[in-house]
């Protein structure tokens, strides 16, 4: 049974709004966008063919607002509804909704997004599919010597984790099986003041684990094919900074291991549109499912970067019903692909966010770039959402030359108005670690200092800096060098005659 | 020759900028010259093309009495002498500031609050990344000059504290 | 035997200059720019390491100038000169002098540029490697009576052409035996007139044929490889208007045996660094070797989108010496791209150039698109050059995605201030035979009519150009606006507020 | 309300264009109505968001009389009247003008020549395209108005023929 949706109701904001409102245009589907007070003149709204305000700036009062969004489409004569990355994206109760008033949703089954959400039933559903998971031990009755038995046999390090926790709180790596009860006890206080919840379960600890993932697909006619894997170990405090695939450290072997794991772990909850399975590697490795995202990506790019696929539209063919026009053996995972986010934040103050007006933003333009952004130049990166400002997305033949052609696009592309993480994602890029392949997920946090750029600029860029200046203050104070002899027609207003509405 | 004078890291520099008569530019800056054309370059910038050979692209922007350039895609930002004038009435030695431009989640305090030493008198957030204002030592509230839901700049005083 | 390449000469100009300077800078190379007096502030010059001026705007005085090139290059310290395309690119005599100055050339060896560029030597030399040519006749001797014997075997209609002749002259197609004898004695008259050479011969005239080449590559060390096709039959007047890979008419087999064939002329003239092999192809899909292309292809991006690779950077390595990084059977062709070339001129005119100022020249951006472009806003089309304003190339995973993406992207291009092909492109790739993939090389001249666009707007296009029109009005003469209730900020003024240098 | 008057392909259009108090615009062309916003798009564009939820994506320029202007994309240029009237001094009928831009390659023919129809007088060349101007039919040459190597706009005289 297929569907012909015209009008998609992007429930979101920022470059994923904008980047879903492309691809309904190109696939001449209407596309409606809705903002908050804060994103009136946004970007996603100008493009949009019709836009619908929500409510306040706060999430909670627009892109949380289950009943406005509904609301929204409604009005707009909307037959689809897509979610984005982030706020309801990931909400079973906003796509049951959704399917309740009568529109597509374009993702996953109510089901499955809350299979995957409560993490210990993902767990256990895992198990049972045969999807590696990392060895752990979960009683809600076991002693402590029971625990230290366990630690044994899962092997040290192990991590002691609140069975009712989240967010990393009361975690403890222990190496040392004397420290284990100490560890216990201390948790154990510490979940039950943090949770409500003494129970504690173990794990083993990975050291140098690799974060990598793999993009999965499937449709409503039981077809599940995977899309190779994304590497994300460059991570700062687990918020990811760059993204690749092909990942440098995987074997042909582990991928197709992994891409079989991450296929029946779909199946496993009866998947249907785009998802991801995270899996956390061993530098030997070994993988061990995490999680699985119930969403498109922020990184998807890095995907449609080496399979030449377009993941939105997909998305868009198959909530309509349609088969995946392909079987797994068509897809090759081709060149190589990176990600690196921009965001307006401060890396030398303890990468505290930068909110700011983009006075102006210059993104790079080349072959083999691709720039996903809800911003240009005038915009403004409001302190109510995310900081990030664009995504650069290289592809090239190899590693190496995706890595100096992503140096090259950082280096073109120009920020005035507010501090950004540039400087920043050209020292992690060029850092030897990373050319060669060896970041895993604590490395950015444990070699902080070597990626911080230096304050000062070199002399001769600090001297091209003053003369740029100086040559742009003679447009504001032209009096000052009407001294006769300046007849030097003003280079800025040439650059700028023919960008001006009134020239 | 024009001269002007930019606030960088606590230095000022003065660089003294001529346009010649065969549409070049003379530049000084400290014991160093340079001649270099300028050319209209795409977006609004200027490639500067010194006659050494040597070439960057540049662009510049101004709010107020702040300059923001771009050297090849670094970005420098300076401040006019006159700027850095007005903004150095430094806050006191017991005042809180604004690490960050945000929103006032929360005041836990009020003005003649005694206060320990790393206790949270205030949560400021933006971009879901929540700062927790503590105090730095032991002492009572002074004054209080945000309240709940203000959006306060990178800098701004919110709590003195003596 | 390698050599580090340091220093590039473009000895070009436009968009292939820049594209060739991209490469340059992402492998860490310099790049060195030439400039004729009407390019003093062109885009590849302002994006270049170095740029050396050459003379007056004709060819003849700067990009034509062997012994400038030759100065340049050694007085700016250039180890290598790549010629783009178009200019010097297919002269043997400029590859030689390169060479003897001691610099590496970034292109095939003289010897087959040569071999390639005298069509009846090529003819010859393809025979003897077994590329099939088109059939047909050649004899100095030959009677009437033995043409016509000829074209019997040949099979009719016949191309009756000119020895010694070029550019379409003298040439007549010829479908009834009994008209052979007066076309044989026209064309020999015409011919004789025409090239002082009155020498004819016969070929076989290809009915709704295909124009449809094959980019070869090879390396210093015997490698030759082919990368698939592209399909260049959307043709006006013999000029390529849209490339796309695949062809929409090949089959696996044909495909396979074009890519053999073009690898064998290749090897035949001992052929290294980028090639194209043209052939024209029938509806029953056998195919004929036309000529050799001897050096980078306009429409090469087509060739990058399909296979992930860059073909500038592997002219590069390939000219430093070094294998190709891949063999045959790691190179696949995938998705589907298509290249749509924006030029300055108006359809409604018959084509005629429209040089002029771009006052604004807004390029599409979005995933999936590539522009290559000389020029932005501001920048001027001259009359010295071609008419090329970008190239606007876009992939996707099926033919119909890519046709939908590229009409979108044409969508989004704005040029004011000169009249281009834009709307005529549209009509074209929404034509129903270029839908079906049916467009033959005789196709857009005989379809013209259907593919001008209509001069007149639609009504809601004329209002809101009208609208447009007023509110920029306003920001000229603010003055009438004033009339005590106009308190809206200027939406122009707000727009541009901040990409004006003096703000 | 202020009205602006603009040419295209010889008809007059007017349209009257209102700044509200509440932010929009309000446009009047002949007997249809509009109401907008008008949102500052990217690179100097605007959306124009009708309040029936249509939307355009516009652009425009000028050069003297000239207002160039693109409606999501489609080009319509215009020309302010008094420029039409400007320009409106026709050429003669057998003036011979310009079909495009470009450079005069040759002049084959001098003022007092007799020529016939079909005969060549003038190439002009632009972007490796060549155009012969040939004489419409039998006559002789009153003037020549350029030489070799000028450079010459769309519709610039260029021989007049009687």
């Amino acid at each position: 049974m297929t569907a012909r949706i015209t009008n998609i109701l992007i429930a979101n904001r920022g470059e994923i709004a904008v980047r879903v409102l492309r691809a309904a245009h190109e696939m001449g589907i209407r596309a409606t966008a809705v903002y908050s007070d804060a994103d009136a003149s946004a970007r996603h709204v100008r493009l949009a063919d019709h836009a619908v305000h929500l409510g306040g700036a706060a999430p909670a009062d627009s892109y949380l607002h289950i009943a406005r969004l509904i609301d929204a489409a409604r009005a707009s004569g909307c037959d689809a509804v897509h979610p984005g990355y982030g706020f309801l994206s990931e909400s079973e109760e906003f796509a049951a909704a959704v399917t309740d008033a009568g529109l597509i949703w374009i993702g996953p089954p109510p089901d499955a997004i809350r299979a995957m959400g409560v993490k210990t039933e993902a767990r256990s559903l895992m198990e049972r599919a045969g999807v590696p998971l990392v060895p752990g031990f979960q009683s809600d009755t076991a002693t402590d010597a029971e625990f230290v038995a366990a630690a044994e046999r899962i092997g040290y390090p192990v991590m002691v984790k609140a069975a009712g926790g989240g967010g990393g709180k009361g975690i403890r790596i222990v190496r040392d099986p004397a420290e284990l009860p100490e560890a216990l006890a201390g948790a154990r206080r510490e979940a039950a003041h943090a949770f409500g919840d003494p129970r504690l379960f173990l794990e083993r600890y990975i050291e140098r684990g690799r974060h990598i993932e793999i993009q999965v697909f499937a449709d409503s006619h039981g077809n599940t094919v995977h899309l190779f894997e994304r590497e994300c170990s460059a991570q700062r405090r687990h918020q990811k900074v760059i993204e690749e695939s092909p990942s440098p450290m995987l074997t042909p072997e582990t991928r197709a291991q992994m891409g079989a794991a991450a296929v029946e772990a779909a199946r496993a909850v009866g998947y249907v549109n785009a998802g991801t399975v995270e899996f956390i590697v061993t530098p030997a490795g070994e993988f061990y499912f995490l999680e699985m995202n119930t969403r498109l990506q922020v990184e998807h790019p890095v995907t449609e970067g080496v399979t030449g696929l377009d993941l939105v539209k997909l998305q868009i063919t198959t909530a309509q019903g349609h088969r995946l026009p392909f079987k797994q053996d068509a897809i090759c995972q081709r060149g190589h692909t990176i990600e690196a986010r921009l965001y307006a934040e401060n890396p030398r103050l303890n990468f505290m966010p930068a909110p700011g007006t983009l006075i102006r933003f210059i993104a790079p333009y080349a072959p083999g770039v691709r720039v996903d952004s809800g911003v240009v130049s005038g915009d403004t990166i409001t302190l109510h959402y995310d900081p990030m400002i664009a995504k650069i997305i290289v592809s090239d033949w190899t590693r190496t030359d995706a890595i100096r052609r992503l140096d090259r696009a950082l280096c073109d592309t120009v920020i005035l108005g507010t501090t950004t993480n540039r400087e920043f994602l050209r020292a992690l890029i060029n850092h030897p670690a990373f050319l060669a392949g060896e970041v895993d997920t604590t490395f950015i946090d444990s070699h902080l200092a070597e990626l911080i750029p230096p304050e000062h600029p070199d002399a001769t860029t600090l001297d091209h800096a003053l003369i740029a200046a100086a040559l742009h203050e003679r447009t504001l104070a032209p009096s000052s060098v009407t001294n006769g002899k300046a007849i030097t027609p003003d280079p800025w207003a040439r650059a700028d005659h023919f960008r001006v509405g009134g020239e | 020759m024009p001269t002007y004078s930019y606030v960088y890291n606590g230095e000022t520099y003065s660089v003294a900028l001529e346009a010649l008569a065969d549409g070049t530019y003379r530049a000084v800056i400290g014991e160093r010259a340079y001649t270099l054309r300028a050319i209209p370059n795409e977006n609004g910038g200027l490639t500067l093309a010194f006659d050494d050979g040597d070439r960057a692209t540049v662009y510049a922007s101004s709010v107020s009495g702040t300059r923001y350039t771009a050297v090849n895609g670094d970005p420098v930002t300076f401040t006019l002498p006159e700027a850095v004038k007005r903004s150095s009435h430094k806050a006191h030695a017991g005042d809180l500031t604004a690490p960050m431009p945000g929103q006032v989640r929360d005041v836990l305090v009020k003005a003649g609050d005694s206060v320990k030493k790393g206790q949270t008198l205030l949560l400021l957030e933006a971009m879901k990344m929540e700062i927790r204002i503590a105090a730095p030592a032991d002492g009572e509230i002074q004054s209080v000059r945000v309240k709940t839901g203000d959006v306060v700049e990178m800098g701004q005083m919110l709590i003195g504290i003596g």
